[in-house]
């Protein structure tokens, strides 16, 4: 295999990675909760201080306030 | 998801890999020839280290196309050095191997007599890199007998990872 | 046998002298947040074990055998935080879709893991070393119980941190650093322990 | 914050004073800890973590419009990434003594909670100039807040301060401040780094609790006045 025989089949598995990490992206968000888990709360202090708004809590803090 | 919206979406994501992807392109072609520019100059210096100020390369080969060829496991580059004025003064070979705490590279330097002269370290990424350096590597440089340097210094697995490069490099000289 | 317990004190030394939270560093937003309650802190450091293992038996053959021959190692960060990120996501769709029991316990971590400084810290730093697969299978795996035990033996001292009457300044974050720094003093000493071997 | 004139002033000043990255909302502890063993490993960590938080910001609030809700994250994720792969090759190329000094920690900073936070948080909802401020300031205040770390921890580790060991354009200089054999060596090591980062924490507490008394003693003193004009105008009547 060449060099560039390399190159494009490592850039491709990269754009495959890239491809797969957003498409589970959005499943994970997309699927619903299972049955007992709905009311799981994150203890409180622990939630404000972590910045990963995207995260499942996140969104329930934002619709209280 | 109506099909437009996933369009869209794709589109927008593909826009921003294709950028980002150029972007680091544009920077490797920048700093591809500094970094082994780099790397050249490390081993200068590290020459300079071990044979003194004066000395600099004469020619350098592939341990396989150099005078010492043969079946090495650690060493892979052989430079021939020579002082201001072309008398050769000795020969560092640069060897890498690694163990299960990481990789090291070294430059080992020995005189046109086959007499060991020291050791560079060239780049050495072990977990216990500073106790590796400060207990055994410091005192193998410039001290001819490196032999009876013991071995257990708190960074054992290192210490007789170089150990065997040198040797390694002392059968190749002795040829 | 060589070989075997090279890969014991592998293990060892990543777990418990080179610790990846006490003496590199890595993973200390998780640490310090961790919650009072043992059992959680334990589920984040499974949970956290999982994901480290499987990105490293991912991280390594993908750095050497596709990025090194393609001579693009200057990829190697994105490459992982991407097979990371879809690493957690894929582990939370499995878990979300095939066991609610471990979602209800492991479930709240999943999102923390990909800001987590330990995972990527761990899968750059093998292949930055250059350690075969073999050590940095046993690195990762010494480093994920390190992890693991230092989490649950800082979450059971917090505990304790409640009821001491600290000074008022020092109440909540402070006297937690103070204790970490003397766990690491502890494991310091044991470095001294293995010093013929290690 | 409403757009008033002293918005962008106080947008800046915000990322040192008041919400400082590493000591009021304790984010980035990971890098701040390792790499404060020098001075000029904490500017130079502080600088490329400034240049990383600078352009991932101005291109997140570029393309905030552009990028759908759902797949936000993974597009910071990409960005961030890319621009910590070129400060990497960078500092490789032109840094090689910073890129050694600071090893995984550059590539960390895809990791850190900041900068993920500030593109998240702030620049996904304000226009570019608003989160080119707003960077400038995390990324100073972070640069301080490093700076004061590794400014104890060298003192007390080494007994003094080297310069142009990292940065070799500037000529290698050494200060001892404390003599030779008299530094606590500690400070050099990770349990040292502990200790001064929750040291500082407990000063900064200490400072806001006694702000606080002191103002809660002004109100008492406050009402106890009041109380009494009111008894003295009820009795004139």
């Amino acid at each position: 295999m060449t060099q560039t025989g390399y190159i494009i089949l490592a850039i491709s598995i990269l754009v495959g990675l890239l491809i797969i990490f957003i498409v589970s992206f959005v499943l994970y968000r997309k699927t619903p909760l299972p049955k007992g888990c709905e009311d799981m709360k994150m203890s409180e202090e622990k939630c404000t201080s972590c910045p990963n708004n995207s995260c499942a809590f996140h969104k329930k803090e934002e619709d209280k306030e | 998801m109506d099909k437009k919206h996933l369009i869209i979406t794709s589109i927008t994501l593909g826009v921003i890999a294709a950028s980002s992807a150029l972007l680091i392109g544009v920077t490797n072609l920048i700093t591809k020839d500094k970094i082994s520019q780099n790397e050249k100059e490390k081993i200068v210096s590290g020459i300079k280290a071990i044979f003194g100020n004066e000395s600099k390369i004469k020619e350098e080969s592939p341990i396989n196309e150099s005078i010492f060829a043969g079946e090495y496991k650690y060493i892979n580059y052989v430079y021939t050095i020579s002082d201001n004025s072309d008398v050769l003064i000795g020969y560092a070979f640069k060897t890498s191997g690694s163990n299960n705490f990481g990789k090291i590279t070294m430059l080992v330097g020995y005189t046109s007599t086959k007499i060991y002269k020291s050791v560079y370290m060239i780049s050495d990424e072990q977990t216990f890199a500073s106790t590796l350096e400060d207990e055994y590597v410091t005192k193998i440089t410039d001290n001819p007998d490196y032999q009876d340097v013991d071995v257990h210094c708190g960074a054992t697995y290192g210490a007789t990872l170089v150990k065997e490069m040198i040797d390694e490099v002392k059968g190749a000289v002795n040829k | 046998m060589n070989i075997f317990i090279s890969f014991i004190l592998a293990i060892l030394s990543s777990m418990l002298i080179d610790n990846v939270v006490l003496s590199r560093f890595y993973g200390i937003c998780p640490f310090l947040g961790v919650s009072k309650k043992v059992n959680s802190s334990f589920g984040m450091g499974l949970a956290v074990t999982f994901v480290i293992i499987l990105a490293t038996l991912i991280c390594w053959p993908l750095y050497n055998y596709v990025l090194l021959p393609a001579g693009i190692q200057y990829l190697d960060t994105v490459a992982y935080i991407l097979v990371i990120a879809s690493l957690v996501q894929l582990v939370g769709l499995f878990i979300k879709k095939f066991s609610p029991s471990l979602y209800k316990s492991l479930g709240i971590y999943l999102p923390l893991i990909t800001t987590n400084c330990a995972v990527l810290g761990v899968a750059q730093s093998n292949t930055d070393q250059g350690l075969t697969f073999l050590n940095s299978i046993a690195n990762a795996v010494g480093t994920s119980l390190g992890f693991l035990l230092i989490i649950v033996v800082f979450s059971t001292i917090r505990v304790r941190l409640e009821s001491a009457n600290t000074p008022k300044a020092f109440k909540g974050l402070p006297i937690a650093l103070i204790t970490a720094a003397i766990m690491a003093i502890a494991l310091m000493g044991l470095q001294g322990l293995f010093q013929g071997l290690i | 914050m409403k757009r008033n004139k002293g918005y962008t002033k106080a947008n800046f000043l915000k990322g040192i004073l008041i919400e400082n990255p590493l000591f009021v909302s304790i984010l980035g502890t990971c890098p701040a800890l390792a790499t404060t063993k020098s001075i000029e490993a904490a500017i130079g960590m502080g600088l490329l973590f400034t240049f990383v938080l600078i352009c991932s910001n101005i291109l997140v609030s570029l393309l905030r419009k552009l990028i759908p809700e759902e797949v936000r994250t993974p597009a910071y994720i990409v960005i961030i990434a890319t621009f910590v792969t070129i400060v990497k090759m960078l500092t490789q190329a032109f840094l090689p003594e910073l890129y050694s000094t600071l090893g995984v920690f550059i590539s960390l900073i895809v990791v850190n909670c900041i900068v993920l936070g500030r593109a998240e948080a702030y620049a996904s909802k304000n226009n570019v100039f608003d989160s080119l401020i707003d960077a400038l300031g995390m990324g100073l205040g972070y640069m301080v807040a490093l700076f004061t770390m590794a400014f104890f921890r060298e003192l007390l580790g080494t007994g003094g301060f080297t310069f142009g060991k990292i940065f070799t354009f500037i000529p290698t200089y050494k200060l001892q401040i404390i003599p030779k054999g008299y530094e606590i060596k500690l400070f050099q090591n990770p349990a040292g780094a502990f200790i001064v980062f929750g040291l500082i924490l407990a000063t900064i507490a200490c400072i806001k609790n006694r702000k606080e008394a002191y103002k809660a003693y002004l109100d008492k003193q406050e009402k106890i006045r009041k109380a009494q004009e009111a008894k003295n105008v009820g009795g004139n009547k």
